[in-house]
C-alpha cells in the first residue's frame, strides 16, 4: 500500500486555501467562504488537539511501559484520564472538574508563576555577568526606574520615581514598543506570504 | 496619508519576488550578524559533536490567529537543524504545546528523514507535546533540562511568561537557551534570562540566517524596504498635522 | 456535610500543592516533579475535554448522528467536508498511513498563515502607523502657535520628535541587509547603523520596561500564594 | 433549518456514547436547569443521552441561527473590510505552485519481515530506490561545511556500530548506484513549488559567520545511507534514553551560584512574608490625585454614575497564571460595579475563564446580593479565537457560546433583554492578563463602542495598553492594573480590600528584589569582573 500524499496536492491545499481566507479577509465579498474554512480549521484544530492528547499519553505510556521513570509518568496517565473522563461526564461546570480545577490546577499554575518571580529575579542579578556592555547598563538602569517607580520601596514613597523619571521611561518605550511591533508586523508578513508562495512548505510538501 | 492593507500586502509579494530574481547572486549582499544565530550553530555543532540533543521549542500560540507566523519561523528552523543534526546521535526533538503544531513539527522532522533517506529513523515521539496550555508545556518541558536530556533550547515561537521558567530552568542546569517570540513581554523576559536572545523581528529571519531557500532571503530584503517606505509614511503621518495646524493658523 | 469536607479538602491540597510547587525556587525534588507531571496531566485532560465538548461535539459528531437520522443541520457538503477532513487528520494517528493526512496540515497552515498577515496587516502595522498623528500633540501645538507661546509650541515639538525618532530607530534597528567586506563583518550604511544604535537604546528600555512588568506580574502571583498560604495556617492554627 | 433530534435511535449512536448514557442513567445528574420555552419538545431519543450531551445539544439548536440571523451576521462581518479589490497579481502567480512535483514515486511496500529483523533493514532498497526518484527536495547547493561536520563525515564518529549479521545481509549494491547519480538527480536548492519554482541559489547571508552548514549533498546521501544501518542499531538505543540525565559533569551547576539562587530566593520569600504574617499596613497609598492612576479615575468616575440594573459585559480574560494579581483589581472594580447593582454578563475567549470568572466572584465578592443568589450572567467560552470575537462584536446574538452557557438561554435573562448590540450594554470591560488578549478586544469592539472600552489589566499588559488612552479618538477610555491600581481604586472608594492587604508585601517584595539585583550586578561587577570579557562582549547581545 503506497500510503504518502504527493506534495503538491498539500502545496496546492495550503496555497489556494491561504490565498482564499487571505483575499476574503481584505475584500468584501467573501466572509461566508472565509467563515466555512474557518469553522473546518476551529473543527480541525480541536482534533489536532486530541491528536495532542493522545501524543501525551502515547510517550508515557511507553515510559511506564518501558520503566523509565514510572512513577511520575503514570501519575500524569491518571491525573489525564481521571481529569478528561470527569470533565467529559459531567461538563466543564461540573462540580467536581470545578473542585479540580480550582483546587489542582489553579494553584499550581499560579505557583509556578510565583516562582517567576524569583528566577527572573536571578536573571536581573546575574544579567551583569554575561552582559556589562553599555546595554546592559542602559537595562538595569531603566529596569531599576521602572521598578522604583511602580510602588514605594520598604513603605518608602519615592516621588521622583513615580511621578518624574519613571512617567519619562513609560513614554519612551510606548513609542519604541510601536516600532518593535511594526517589526514583528513586517517579520509576520513575510512569514505568511513564505507560506501563501509554497516556499516554506512545514506540512511536510 | 495612509496605505491599504491590499496595497501592503501586495507590495510585500511583490518584493520577494523581486528579490528572489533580483541581486540574489551578488556576494557583497548579506545581512548583519545576529550573535544569537551564531551562538546556535555553535551550539549544533556541539551537540553533534558530543551526542546530545537540542529542543526546539515551537510555543504553544497555535495555529489560529497572528501567532501563527512565530511558530513558522520555528518549523523552519527545526528543519534546517534536523537537516544537520538528524544524522547525530540524538536528533532534536520539537515540543511545543499545540496539537496542530505538534502534527506540523512530526511532518516537517518526517518529511525530512524521508529526504535524507533515514526515514525509517523517524519517530513520532520526536515531535511532541509536552502539555496542553501555555504554563503546562513550559512545565512539560522543564525535565528535559533539569536533567540535562537536552544540551540547549531554541525557543522559537508563541511564549507567555511560561518561557522565563524554561528559561530559569535552563540557566540552573547550565544549558544554552535562545529564542524569541512574537509578544514584547515575552522578548523583554528573554532578553534578560535566555543566553542569546532573539529581539523583534529577529525571530522571523530565523530561515534567510539558517540558508533555509532563496526565499528566506528575498522576504528578508523586501522587509527591509517596507521598513523604510513604512518609516516614510511613518513620519508623514505624524508631521502632517503639525503642518495643518500651521496652514490653519496662516 | 460532605460538601464542607470536600471544601475543606480542596484548600489542604491547595495548600499542599502550593507549597511543593513554591519550593522549586529553591531547587528541583523529585515532589516537586510529582506534581510537575499532575498538573501536565490535568490541564491536558481538562483541554482535552472542553475541546471535545465544546468543539468536536457540536461541531462534528452531533450533525454527523442527525444526518444519519435523515436531519441535516448543516449542508451535506459541509457535513461531507468537515467528516473527510477529520479523518484524514486521524489518520495522522498511524505512522504509516500519516501522509495522507498531509493535506489536511497543510490546509491549517494555509488558513493560519493567512490569518497571520491578516492580522499583521490589518490588526499592527496600520493601526501602529496610524497612531503615529498623536506623537505630537497637534492640539497643543495649534494653541500654542495662536497664543504666540512659541517656546511652548517648540517644546511641542522636540517631545514628539522624540518619541518619533524612538518609534524610527527602533524600527530601523532591525534593517537585515548589509554588505560584505571580506573577513570583516558585514556593514550597514552608516545612516542606518548610526539610526540603529540609537534605535538598539531606546528597545533595551522598552525591554526592561516590559521586564518590570513581568516581574511584578510574577511578585503579585507569590505575594497571592504566600497570602494563601498564610490564610491556610493561621486557619489550621485557629482550629 | 429544521432541526429535529427525536430521531436519534439508541442503537445508532457508538458506543462509547452508549456507554457514557449507560453511566449517565445509573447516576442521575441532578437537574438542575428548569427547560426553556424556546425549546422544541424534549424527543424521546433524548431521554436516554447523558445530561451533559442533552444540554450541548439543547445549547446548540438554540444556537442555530435563522435564516435572519444569518442575514446579519453576515451584515456584521463585512463591516470591517476594505472595499478595494486585490491586485490580480496573486491569482496569476499562485498558479506556478501546480507545477508537477515528484516527492515520492509510488513504491510497492515490503512485506513486514516475518523475523526478527526490524522494518528498517527491508526498507534499505526501498528507501534508496525512493530517495533516488526525490526531486522535489530543497537541498541547498553544497555548502562550505563546519568542522563539526566534517567530523561528522568521519567513520570514527559513528554513533552505532552495525552487527556482522547485518552487514551480511545488507544489500551491498545500493552504494555504486546512489554514487554514480548524475548532478541532475541530486537535490538542490532550487525552489520546486510557488511561484519561485525554477529559482537556484541562494545569497550568502554573511559568509564567514552564519553558515548553517548542510553536509555536502552527494557524500552526505552516502553517508546517510550507509549509517541508516548505524543508526537505526543506535536510534532504538537513543530514542528510548532520552529520559536519562546526561552524565556531563563539566555542566554541574558551580556550588557559590546554586547558594547565591538560594539566598535570593530565601530573601525575596521572607521580604513578602513578613507583612503578611505581621499584617502590617504602613506603606502609604497612592494619593486620589496621583495623575499616573488618571486612567483608573476615569473608570471610578463612570461606574459612579451608572444608574442602576445597567447591564455590564465583562470579557474575563485571564490565564490561570496570573489570576492571582488579577483577582485584586478586578475584585476592586467589580464591588463597585455590583455596588451600584450593575447586572454583570461575563464572557471570555479563554477555555478556563468562565471557571476563574466563577472563582473570583465566589472567593472575593460573594457578600454581594447578586453573586449570593447567582443573579449574573456567564455567557462562558467564546470558541475560535480572534473570528469568533470578531463575530460576537458585530452581533453578540448570533454568536456561538460554549456548552458551559447551555444551563439556560442566556439571551432570556432579565440583564440581557435589553441587549441587541454591543453598544446596548452600559459598559464594556475586558480583564485581562495578556496585552494580546486587550489589544484584540480594543481593535474588534473598540470602533464599534461609542462609550469606549475599559480594561482591568495585569501589571505586564499596561506599558502595551496604556498608548490606546492616549489614541484619538481614545477607544480604551480607562485602566486599572496590578495591585498598585487595585490599591488606588480602594483608596478612591475609601475601603479596604485585597489591595490593601497585598500592599505592604508588595512594597517590601519590591524593595527586596531592587537590592537583590543592585547586590547581584555589584557581585557580577566586582568580584567576577574578568578583563577579557567586557572587550569580548562590547557588541553585546543588544547590538
Amino acid at each position: 500500500m503506497r500510503t504518502g500524499i504527493r506534495a503538491p496536492v498539500s502545496t496546492a491545499v495550503a496555497i489556494a486555501v491561504g490565498f482564499l481566507v487571505l483575499i476574503s479577509l481584505l475584500i468584501p465579498g467573501l466572509e461566508d467562504l472565509r467563515n466555512q474554512i474557518l469553522n473546518w480549521a476551529i473543527l480541525l484544530a480541536a482534533i489536532a488537539l486530541l491528536l495532542g492528547l493522545a501524543n501525551l499519553f502515547q510517550v508515557h505510556f511507553n515510559k511506564v511501559r518501558d520503566r523509565e521513570k514510572p512513577v511520575y509518568s503514570s501519575i500524569l496517565l491518571v491525573a489525564m484520564l481521571v481529569t478528561f473522563g470527569l470533565t467529559l461526564w459531567q461538563g466543564s461546570q461540573g462540580d467536581v472538574p470545578k473542585w479540580i480545577f480550582n483546587n489542582l490546577q489553579l494553584p499550581i499554575e499560579t505557583g509556578l508563576m510565583a516562582v517567576l518571580a524569583v528566577s527572573l529575579t536571578i536573571a536581573a542579578a546575574r544579567f551583569f555577568q554575561s552582559r556589562s556592555d553599555l546595554m546592559g547598563f542602559v537595562f538595569i538602569g531603566a529596569l531599576f526606574i521602572a521598578l522604583l517607580a511602580a510602588a514605594p520601596v520598604f513603605g518608602l514613597e519615592l516621588p521622583i520615581f513615580t511621578q518624574v523619571v519613571g512617567p519619562i521611561i513609560n513614554s519612551l518605550s510606548i513609542s519604541a514598543a510601536r516600532g518593535l511591533l511594526i517589526g514583528v508586523g513586517l517579520g509576520t508578513l513575510a512569514t505568511g506570504l513564505r507560506i501563501l508562495l509554497g516556499a516554506d512548505r512545514p506540512y511536510g510538501g | 496619508m495612509s496605505i491599504s492593507p491590499e496595497v501592503l500586502v501586495a507590495l510585500a509579494l511583490f518584493f520577494i519576488l523581486l528579490f528572489s530574481v533580483w541581486g540574489r547572486n551578488n556576494p557583497r549582499r548579506v545581512f548583519r550578524s545576529i550573535k544569537a544565530f551564531k551562538e546556535l550553530q555553535r551550539n549544533i555543532e556541539l551537540s553533534v559533536e558530543d551526542g546530545s540533543r537540542l529542543q526546539i521549542g515551537l510555543g504553544s500560540g497555535g495555529l489560529l490567529g497572528p501567532q501563527s507566523a512565530a511558530a513558522f519561523a520555528g518549523l523552519t528552523l527545526l528543519r534546517q537543524v534536523a537537516d544537520i543534526a538528524s544524522d547525530s546521535d540524538q536528533p532534536p526533538i520539537a515540543t511545543t504545546g499545540d496539537g496542530a503544531l505538534m502534527l506540523l513539527a512530526q511532518d516537517t522532522l518526517r518529511s525530512t528523514y524521508r529526504r535524507l533517506g533515514i526515514r525509517e529513523q523517524f519517530n513520532s515521539k520526536l515531535g511532541r507535546v509536552t502539555g496542553l496550555t501555555p504554563f503546562s508545556h513550559a512545565a512539560g518541558a522543564l525535565p528535559l533540562i533539569l536533567d540535562r536530556s537536552v544540551l540547549g533550547s531554541a525557543l522559537i515561537g508563541s511564549y507567555g511568561n511560561e518561557v522565563g521558567l524554561i528559561a530559569g530552568a535552563s540557566q540552573r542546569a547550565n544549558g544554552f537557551t535562545t529564542g524569541g517570540s512574537d509578544r514584547l513581554s515575552t522578548q523583554a523576559i528573554l532578553f534578560a534570562a535566555a543566553d542569546e536572545p532573539l529581539i523583534g523581528e529577529e525571530i522571523y529571519a530565523t530561515g534567510a540566517y539558517t540558508n533555509a531557500g532563496a526565499a528566506h532571503q528575498a522576504s528578508l530584503r523586501s522587509q527591509d524596504l517596507l521598513r523604510w517606505i513604512l518609516i516614510a509614511l511613518l513620519i508623514i503621518t505624524a508631521l502632517a498635522p503639525l503642518f495643518e495646524g500651521s496652514q490653519i493658523v496662516q | 456535610m460532605p460538601s464542607d469536607l470536600l471544601s475543606q479538602a480542596g484548600i489542604v491540597a491547595a495548600a499542599l500543592l502550593t507549597l511543593i510547587t513554591l519550593s522549586y525556587a529553591f531547587g528541583d525534588h523529585p515532589v516537586f516533579r510529582i506534581v510537575l507531571y499532575l498538573f501536565i496531566g490535568i490541564a491536558a485532560g481538562y483541554a482535552g475535554a472542553i475541546a471535545i465538548e465544546d468543539v468536536i461535539l457540536p461541531q462534528l459528531v452531533f450533525p454527523v448522528l442527525d444526518a444519519w437520522n435523515g436531519v441535516f443541520q448543516i449542508a451535506p457538503a459541509d457535513l461531507i467536508v468537515r467528516v473527510v477532513l477529520s479523518a484524514l487528520l486521524l489518520l495522522k494517528l498511524s505512522p504509516r498511513a500519516a501522509n495522507l493526512g498531509n493535506p489536511v496540515t497543510a490546509l491549517l497552515a494555509g488558513v493560519g498563515a493567512a490569518l497571520a498577515i491578516g492580522g499583521a496587516v490589518q490588526g499592527t502595522i496600520l493601526p501602529q502607523v496610524g497612531a503615529a498623528v498623536t506623537t505630537f500633540n497637534a492640539a497643543q501645538f495649534d494653541l500654542a502657535m495662536q497664543g504666540g507661546h512659541y517656546g511652548e509650541s517648540i517644546q511641542v515639538v522636540v517631545e514628539g520628535t522624540i518619541l518619533l525618532l524612538a518609534t524610527v530607530s527602533t524600527l530601523a534597528y532591525f534593517h537585515f541587509g548589509a554588505t560584505a567586506r571580506g573577513s570583516q563583518p558585514p556593514l550597514r550604511p552608516i545612516v542606518v547603523d548610526g539610526l540603529a544604535w540609537v534605535g538598539s537604546i531606546f528597545i533595551v528600555i522598552t525591554l526592561a520596561t516590559l521586564f518590570a512588568g513581568v516581574l511584578l506580574a510574577a511578585l503579585s502571583a507569590l505575594i497571592e500564594r504566600l497570602s494563601f498560604l498564610v490564610g491556610v495556617a493561621n486557619m489550621l492554627m485557629g482550629q | 433549518m429544521s432541526y429535529q433530534s427525536s430521531q436519534d435511535p439508541e442503537d445508532r449512536l457508538p458506543d462509547w456514547l452508549k456507554a457514557l448514557r449507560k453511566r449517565q442513567s445509573e447516576e442521575p445528574k441532578e437537574e438542575a436547569k428548569p427547560a426553556q420555552p424556546s425549546q422544541p419538545p424534549a424527543a424521546e431519543g433524548e431521554d436516554t443521552e447523558p445530561t451533559w450531551l442533552r444540554e450541548i445539544r439543547e445549547r446548540h439548536r438554540r444556537e442555530q441561527p435563522t435564516d435572519e440571523e444569518l442575514l446579519a451576521e453576515e451584515r456584521a462581518l463585512t463591516d470591517t473590510q476594505p472595499t478595494a479589490p486585490i491586485k490580480p497579481l496573486e491569482k496569476r502567480r499562485i498558479e506556478t505552485p501546480f507545477e508537477p512535483i515528484e516527492l515520492e514515486k509510488p513504491v510497492e511496500k515490503i512485506p513486514e519481515p516475518v523475523s526478527k529483523i526490524p522494518d528498517w533493514l527491508t526498507l534499505d532498497e526501498h528507501g534508496e530506490s525512493s530517495a533516488a526518484e526525490e526531486t522535489a527536495d530543497e537541498f541547498t547547493q553544497p555548502e562550505k561545511r563546519t568542522p563539526a561536520f566534517a567530523d561528522m563525515e568521519a567513520e570514527a564518529l559513528s554513533p552505532g556500530e552495525l552487527p556482522s549479521w547485518l552487514q551480511a545481509i545488507r544489500p551491498s549494491e545500493t552504494f555504486p548506484e546512489e554514487d554514480n547519480r548524475s548532478e541532475e538527480m541530486l537535490p538542490s536548492s532550487e525552489e520546486t513549488a510557488g511561484p519561485l519554482a525554477g529559482l537556484v541559489g541562494v545569497l550568502p547571508a554573511e559568509p564567514e559567520i552564519v553558515q548553517f552548514g548542510k553536509p555536502p549533498v552527494f557524500s552526505a546521501r552516502l553517508d546517510v545511507t550507509e549509517s541508516q544501518a548505524r543508526h537505526a542499531a543506535a536510534f532504538s538505543r537513543l530514542v528510548a534514553a532520552e529520559g536519562r540525565p546526561r552524565e556531563d559533569l563539566g555542566r554541574q551547576v558551580a556550588l557559590p551560584t546554586r547558594v547565591l539562587n538560594w539566598i535570593i530566593s530565601a530573601a525575596v520569600f521572607l521580604a513578602v512574608l513578613f507583612p503578611l504574617i505581621v499584617q502590617s499596613q504602613g506603606t502609604p497609598r497612592p494619593e486620589v490625585d496621583a495623575v499616573q492612576f488618571a486612567a483608573s479615575t476615569n473608570i471610578f468616575n463612570a461606574i459612579d454614575v451608572l444608574p442602576p440594573n445597567a447591564p455590564v459585559l465583562i470579557a474575563f480574560e485571564v490565564q490561570p497564571a496570573l489570576y492571582g494579581e488579577l483577582s485584586a483589581p478586578a475584585a476592586a472594580v467589580l464591588s463597585h460595579l455590583l455596588d451600584k447593582q450593575a447586572r454583570l454578563v461575563f464572557i471570555s475567549t479563554q477555555p478556563t475563564g468562565p471557571a476563574l470568572a466563577d472563582r473570583l466572584l465566589q472567593e472575593h465578592l460573594s457578600a454581594a446580593p447578586s453573586v449570593a443568589t447567582g443573579d449574573y450572567v456567564n455567557l462562558g467560552y467564546l470558541s475560535g479565537g480572534m473570528a469568533a470575537l470578531r463575530s460576537f462584536t458585530s452581533d453578540p446574538r448570533t454568536a456561538t457560546l460554549s456548552a458551559a452557557a447551555a444551563v439556560q438561554n442566556p439571551w432570556q435573562s432579565t440583564s440581557l433583554l435589553a441587549v441587541g448590540q454591543l453598544r446596548d450594554f452600559a459598559m464594556v470591560f475586558v480583564i485581562t492578563s495578556e496585552a494580546e488578549d486587550g489589544r484584540a478586544w480594543i481593535e474588534q469592539a473598540g470602533s464599534s463602542l461609542p462609550q469606549g472600552l475599559y480594561i482591568v489589566g495585569s501589571t505586564q499588559s499596561a506599558p502595551l495598553l496604556k498608548p490606546y488612552l492616549l489614541s484619538d479618538p481614545p477607544t480604551l477610555r480607562g485602566l486599572v492594573d496590578g495591585f498598585g491600581g487595585a490599591t488606588f481604586y480602594e483608596r478612591l472608594r475609601n475601603t479596604d480590600g485585597l489591595g490593601r492587604t497585598y500592599w505592604d508585601a508588595f512594597s517590601y517584595g519590591l524593595g527586596a528584589i531592587v537590592l537583590l539585583i543592585l547586590l547581584g550586578g555589584l557581585y557580577s561587577r566586582l568580584i567576577h569582573l574578568r578583563p577579557e570579557k567586557p572587550a569580548a562582549q562590547t557588541e553585546g547581545k543588544s547590538a
